[in-house]
């Protein structure tokens, strides 16, 4: 059931005029966090007003306008994209909360929160878009808005990864346009409101090269490898960006940005029929393993993070690619689960940052006795990584070996398992090392990072813990990626 | 074809001098020699127009006592009518710039001039 | 070597150009199509309709009188080059008081004998345009050539004084402003832009309008012409 | 009043009027020049509109001069595409008040007057050109823009810009004579001027060498005014000197005038009918390819601001002459908008620079730097325009990027698809340059952080631009549809 509302526009404009806002009146911190965090309240409300209906089936939809007949800037709302929109805008307001604190000794915040704001505008604008040219705005978009925040620094290394950031993603956006023209050229139609629109008729030559260039299009703000090279560079950004950014809007933008292909363009029929996710699954699996690999190896506490989103985002791909309900559900839930254990990691990094000054992971020994709650919620985050069931994480990974089993690929169990213990050996020595590897001498001496630091840390702990505990209570986050399941494969 | 040429003479020759005239502008370094090829080729241009519009024992298209047919055609003889005025008047600009370009930089040779920037 | 290149690349666009001019409609031909369509036309209804014996003169002024009104605006636009690529204000203009060697006194005294006689073979030119070979802009070009001989035996002082400094403005715009008057009174009394009485009373009416635009043409184009080589001369 | 057909010829009439009398009326009074042709292009615009209002009720319209018939006589034409006359007396407007400022500093007082004329003429010249339907008027009035264009780019007296002006001088006269040639071709063969009836009598001619010779010679010299990459080297310097203003008139719409004069030749040639262009077409493509590319390479290695504008116009037209090319009805539906739309982001940005270089008396990138938070609004504009320029949604630039895409995949040649999409990555690697230096690096001069924002009569041009970058993105279906069933029409397919 369609319903035209105006609230799915709504959205993405409150913190678009908040930005406004930002720009004009920002340079009095009051003003500046007020405006912040009443346009962070006020879209959690619009988005969770639409909640109920979309758990309902309802699907809200405006037309804003037409660029040529038949293309417009329309929204939608429907299950999956109202999942990524719950996510991003919870964390929305827990990340203004954090960076109010963070950001307080840094230059140009004015500039800071006003493209904060914009990039959450933008992301919330990707989850609503209702065909593939509005999705396409947005995505280029929030490359650009998040270039002053990448560079916030201004540093030499800054502009660097900066100048990597904007090749990587700008190459990907010329190539997810690439694809909707071509979507557009062989369907007559861009929308992203059908279980897939085409059909084997339109060719294998044409759907394969655009399968190839819409997947490699979002794969690399979804940092699929090879295509990863921007994220570990971007982690030069403040902590506050580092997080949202690179646990939630932009490299989710990608991640969601190749459900809807899998999903809402191709269909999960034809591309059985093709056969062309097995390659991807695989390139997924590898991600997986490879980057995990990698991030054993690094010391800069980020780094580490950074490689470690990389592996994970590819469980999203992975499960998406396996092409049956369980797996796809593990792969939309993952959405939700990845971001809040990740953000709750950098949040942790950038308090450990700020209040000790320390960025390497081998300088961390016994900061759990200094600051034992930051350290209590890294370790929460770290289990859920890990797979332990109650945590976040095993929800996913539960629901993906079974994906894989339905889909008969029990290889990818395997990858699961091995994927489970090196997570296990590039977190737990953090954890070991904080706890138990103190210096001769330290005592329980308490120097917690500042409240507006803390408080969202160890809130967004307990939702990692509230995700993997009441993942089949009706009503929670993961009821919502069953909607959606069902829409895509009709049941 | 050589015979078709010959009966159009007067247009290959304009083409000839359009010719000679572009490798004036082209090769000549001295601002002032590449300017007079600009004028040969608009001369060419106006011989052929003009040639065009020939009519074998022609007379002057002005009627009144005494005019008697065939006369010319008169459209090209007024189509070169504005060419003229519009090539004295690029000629008019291009000397100005040139008098300027030798005031400042005590030269018109392009290789110089080249050099001096 | 550049030049052996430059004429290596010149020949070779030579070809197909000769081949092209070979397969035009022959040279001098009275059945081309060039000869048969439009001109034909003129040719034969020109005189009556267009108001002028000279057909030429018809169809710069009144067929096509347009593009003759873009080509004085050619010309203007001329002048306003000259003017803008080479004014650099009063104060540092220091017009030549006498020519750097003075004219013989042969030259002078022939210039001055021949002055007021080309000045009336120029006014006969600009005024004969409608039924003889001639018109504005050849009188015209006579009468500037007229200013220029005269500022190089009487000085530049002395021959600007033939145009007023406060008309000279005017008169350098004379051209287009004319065709603009006659294009307007052509909208009201016709109905169209630059269209001419062609009712059988009114013949007058067209044959003066096509004079006021010839002398329009002339009197601009000699103060145009003048203007700018005295422009030219103060930068020497 | 408002559909009176007189309004086709008071919109060159008006400028025309207006350019020649500035001198009489602004003689040793600068100020009353620039009013009075402020004065001037309000008029047209006024006679603009109403034409635009007259070819979206009733569709392509004539006006015989001296109501003499078709072939007769001088046809003005307004069709679809003549609506450019619209950005033509927009831009128009905006540069003469941005003038009003700038020139008083940089150019000589004795000059002004003259300066406006030549302005007013030019615009005179473009407006005449879009408007005719007689090939050799078009030839008049193409003069008469190019010479007032060559005056303009030399009237700031400098020596580098007198250079720069006879290079352009040189070009253009060449590529003029080569129209002129190709102008007596057509007439040898068809015995006409009026484009309407060469194209339909050019279907009955059966020597073609000569036809083809002229359409060959009509594209060579229109791709020299157009400046397409082989043939460009004029351009940079000229428009890198030239003032401001006039920069923004001779990148944004002079150059337009070869785009616009390849168009009407596709007009009478595709009107006739039974030609093949399949050549010209693919050399088109071709050229367009090579020119986005090019010119965004050597873009990146210029440090002068205005430098980079012009070298990026290289690519742009390199967009739109691709877009021709294609002969799709997307991609020349994106091409004539772009025609459109790039006059308004390069007006934006060329004004924008030379709000900069006016108040800050720098103009290249590392002397720049830091003046985005001396002049904000200024900075915020030219950035809009960069954003745009490059093609990111949902600006002005985006749609027609989107369109000649699509014109490439519908005409069977995704190749140029890439080509242009990746090219348009390539520009984006010096504008980022240009914003970094405005906005993220420290300041050269530390005195650049002391300077105010520009005068109104410099912001409000800027930011109008701005805004309409932004409009025309979110509204871009507007000229799109509007343009649509002219191409419709030129392209002689329904729906294909």
């Amino acid at each position: 059931m369609e319903v035209v509302d105006i609230r799915p526009v709504l959205a993405p404009t409150l913190s678009f005029i908040c930005a406004g806002l930002i720009f004009m009146t920002g340079r009095k911190a009051f003003w500046r966090r007020f405006w912040s965090l009443s346009a962070a309240l006020l879209k959690l409300g619009v988005v969770m007003s639409m909640l109920p209906g979309t758990m309902n089936g309802t699907v809200y939809v405006f037309k804003l306008m037409d660029f040529t007949p038949g293309i417009g800037l329309g929204f939608r709302v429907d299950a999956l994209g109202m999942f990524f929109a719950v996510v991003s805008s919870t964390l929305w307001i827990f990340t203004t909360i954090y960076a109010i604190g963070y950001m307080e000794p840094e230059h140009a915040k004015v500039r800071f929160f006003g493209f904060f704001a914009l990039c959450v505008s933008t992301t919330v604008g990707i989850a609503f878009a209702e065909n593939l040219l509005t999705l396409f705005l947005f995505y280029e978009s929030l490359t650009i808005v998040t270039y002053p925040l990448v560079i916030h620094e201004e540093t030499p290394e800054a502009f660097k990864a900066g100048r990597k950031y904007l090749t990587y993603t700008l190459i990907g956006g010329a190539l997810v346009l690439i694809g909707t023209v071509i979507m557009y050229q062989t369907s007559g139609t861009l929308t992203l409101s059908q279980p897939g629109v085409l059909t084997l008729a339109d060719g294998t030559r044409t759907l394969t090269v655009l399968f190839v260039t819409l997947i490699a299009g979002f794969g690399v703000k979804a940092a699929i490898m090879p295509l990863h090279g921007w994220l570990p560079s971007a982690m030069v950004a403040p902590t506050p960006v580092s997080a949202l950014l690179h646990a939630v809007a932009v490299v989710k933008a990608g991640a969601f940005g190749v459900l809807r292909v899998i999903y809402n363009v191709f269909g999960v029929e034809l591309l059985r029929q093709m056969d062309l996710t097995t390659w991807l699954a695989w390139l997924a699996a590898f991600t997986i393993l490879t980057a995990s690999f990698v991030a054993l190896f690094q010391d800069n506490f980020k780094r580490r993070l950074a490689y470690s989103t990389v592996s994970q985002l590819s469980y999203i791909i992975l499960g998406a690619c396996l092409l049956t309900p369980m797996a796809a559900t593990a792969a939309i839930a993952h959405i939700a689960n990845q971001a809040f254990a990740k953000i709750t990691m950098f949040f942790v990094a950038g308090a450990i940052q700020r209040t000790t000054g320390k960025t390497s992971i081998h300088e961390l020994a016994g900061i759990g006795y200094r600051m034992p709650f930051t350290m209590g919620a890294f370790t929460v985050a770290a289990l859920s990584f890990v797979g332990v069931p109650l945590f976040a994480g095993f929800v996913t990974k539960w629901y993906l070996s079974l994906g894989a089993l339905e889909a008969g690929a029990w290889w990818f169990v395997i990858v699961m398992i091995a994927s489970a213990l090196l997570n296990a050996a590039y977190f737990l020595p953090i954890v070991y090392l904080a706890y138990f590897k103190a210096p001769p001498g330290t005592r329980l001496h308490i120097e917690e990072a500042r409240p507006t630091l803390l408080v969202p840390t160890i809130v967004c702990a307990l939702y990692v813990i509230m995700l993997g505990t009441t993942a089949e209570v009706p009503g929670m986050p993961f009821s919502l990626a069953r909607a959606a399941v069902r829409f895509v494969f009709g049941m | 074809m050589i015979n078709a040429l010959w009966n159009n003479l007067d247009y290959a020759a304009s083409i000839v001098l359009f010719l000679i005239g572009l490798y004036a502008v082209i090769a000549k370094d001295n601002l002032i020699k590449k300017f007079m090829g600009l004028n040969i080729m608009e001369t060419a241009i106006f011989a052929f127009i003009v040639a065009l519009g020939v009519v074998d024992g022609g007379d002057a298209p002005i009627m009144g006592e005494g005019a008697r047919a065939p006369f010319t055609n008169p459209i090209p003889q007024a189509l070169i009518l504005t060419g003229i005025v519009v090539a004295v008047s690029t000629t008019a600009l291009a000397l100005s710039l040139v008098i300027r370009i030798h005031k400042q930089c005590g030269t018109i040779e392009a290789d110089e001039l080249r050099e001096l920037e | 070597m550049k030049k052996a290149l430059v004429s290596a690349l010149l020949i070779l666009t030579a070809i197909p150009l000769l081949l092209a001019v070979g397969q035009l409609p022959p040279h001098g031909s009275a059945k081309s199509p060039a000869y048969e369509h439009v001109s034909a036309y003129y040719l034969e209804y020109g005189a009556e309709e267009a108001g002028a014996e000279n057909i030429v003169t018809d169809v710069i002024l009144n067929y096509r009188g347009f593009d003759t009104n873009g080509e004085v605006t050619v010309i203007f636009t001329a002048l306003a080059a000259v003017m803008g690529v080479l004014l650099l204000g009063r104060e540092s203009r220091h017009p030549v008081e006498q020519p750097t060697y003075p004219p013989s006194i042969v030259v002078r005294f022939i210039v001055r004998l021949l002055a007021p006689f080309i000045a009336m073979f120029a006014i006969y030119v600009i005024l004969n345009g409608h039924v003889s070979p001639g018109g504005g802009f050849q009188g015209g070009t006579i009468l500037g050539a007229l200013a220029i001989a005269l500022t190089l035996v009487l000085g530049e002082n002395e021959a600007r004084r033939l145009i007023p400094e406060g008309a000279r403005p005017w008169l350098q715009a004379a051209a287009p402003l004319t065709f603009v008057g006659i294009g307007l009174a052509g909208l009201t009394d016709v109905g169209v832009y630059l269209g001419f009485p062609t009712v059988e009373t009114l013949t007058w009416v067209r044959t003066m309008w096509l004079l006021m635009l010839e002398i329009g043409i002339g009197l601009g184009g000699a103060v145009i012409i003048s203007s700018i080589f005295w422009t030219m001369e103060g930068e020497r | 009043m408002v559909l009176w057909p007189h309004w086709l010829v008071a919109v060159i009439i008006i400028p025309l009027t207006g350019a020649v009398l500035t001198p009489v009326v602004g003689r040793d009074r600068p100020k009353v020049a620039s009013l009075w042709s402020l004065g001037t292009m309000a008029l047209t615009s006024v006679a603009a509109t109403m034409l635009i209002i007259r070819v979206a009720q009733e569709g392509p319209f004539s006006y015989m001069l001296g109501d003499w018939a078709r072939p007769y006589g001088i046809e003005l034409r307004f069709d679809e595409f003549s609506a450019s006359v619209a950005i033509i007396c927009l831009l128009g407007l905006l540069a003469l008040m941005f003038s009003y400022r700038y020139v008083a500093a940089s150019i000589h007082e004795s000059r002004i007057p003259y300066y406006y004329s030549l302005l007013l003429l030019n615009l005179t010249g473009m407006i005449g050109f879009v408007v005719t339907g007689d090939l050799f008027n078009l030839f008049v009035f193409m003069e008469i823009l190019s010479l007032s264009g060559y005056a303009l780019v030399a009237i700031s007296g400098e020596r580098t810009a007198e250079m720069a002006a006879f290079k352009y001088l040189v070009m253009g006269a060449v590529s003029s004579l080569v129209v002129l040639f190709s102008v007596g071709l057509l007439y040898a063969v068809t015995g006409s001027l009026n484009m309407a009836d060469i194209s339909e009598r050019l279907a009955g001619v059966t020597d073609r060498l000569p036809v083809m010779l002229a359409l060959a010679g009509m594209a060579m010299a229109f791709m020299v005014k157009a400046a397409l990459f082989p043939l460009h080297i004029w351009l940079p310097d000229a428009h890198a000197i030239a003032p401001s203003p006039v920069s923004a008139i001779l990148s944004g719409l002079v150059v337009k005038t070869g785009v616009f004069g390849l168009l009407r030749a596709y007009q009478i040639f595709y009107g006739a009918g039974n030609y093949d262009l399949t050549g010209l077409n693919t050399a088109l493509v071709w050229l367009g390819a090579i020119s986005i590319v090019m010119g965004a390479f050597f873009a990146i290695f210029q440090e002068d601001i205005k430098m980079m504008l012009a070298y990026s116009t290289i690519s742009n037209i390199g967009y739109i002459v691709m877009g021709l090319g294609l002969a799709s009805q997307y991609g020349m539906i994106g091409a004539t908008v772009h025609i459109f739309n790039h006059a308004l982001i390069k007006a934006t940005l060329f004004l924008g620079a030379g709000a900069l270089i006016h108040k800050t008396g720098y103009r290249t990138l590392t002397d720049l730097r830091g003046v985005g938070k001396s002049m904000p609004l200024t900075c915020m504009a030219l950035s809009i325009g960069a954003i745009s320029i490059v093609g990111i949604p949902p600006t002005a630039g985006f749609l027609c990027k989107w369109y000649i895409a699509l014109g490439a995949f519908q005409a069977g040649q995704p190749f140029f698809g890439f080509a242009l999409v990746f090219g348009a990555l390539f520009i984006f690697v010096y504008y980022i340059r240009m914003v970094n230096s405005f906005y993220f690096q420290q300041p050269t001069h530390p005195e650049i952080l002391s300077v105010g924002e520009a005068p109104l009569s410099m912001l409000a041009p800027v930011l109008v631009l701005a805004t309409l970058c932004l409009v025309m993105g979110i509204l871009g279906r507007l000229p799109l549809s509007f343009i649509e069933p002219a191409v419709l029409r030129m392209l002689g397919t329904f729906g294909g």
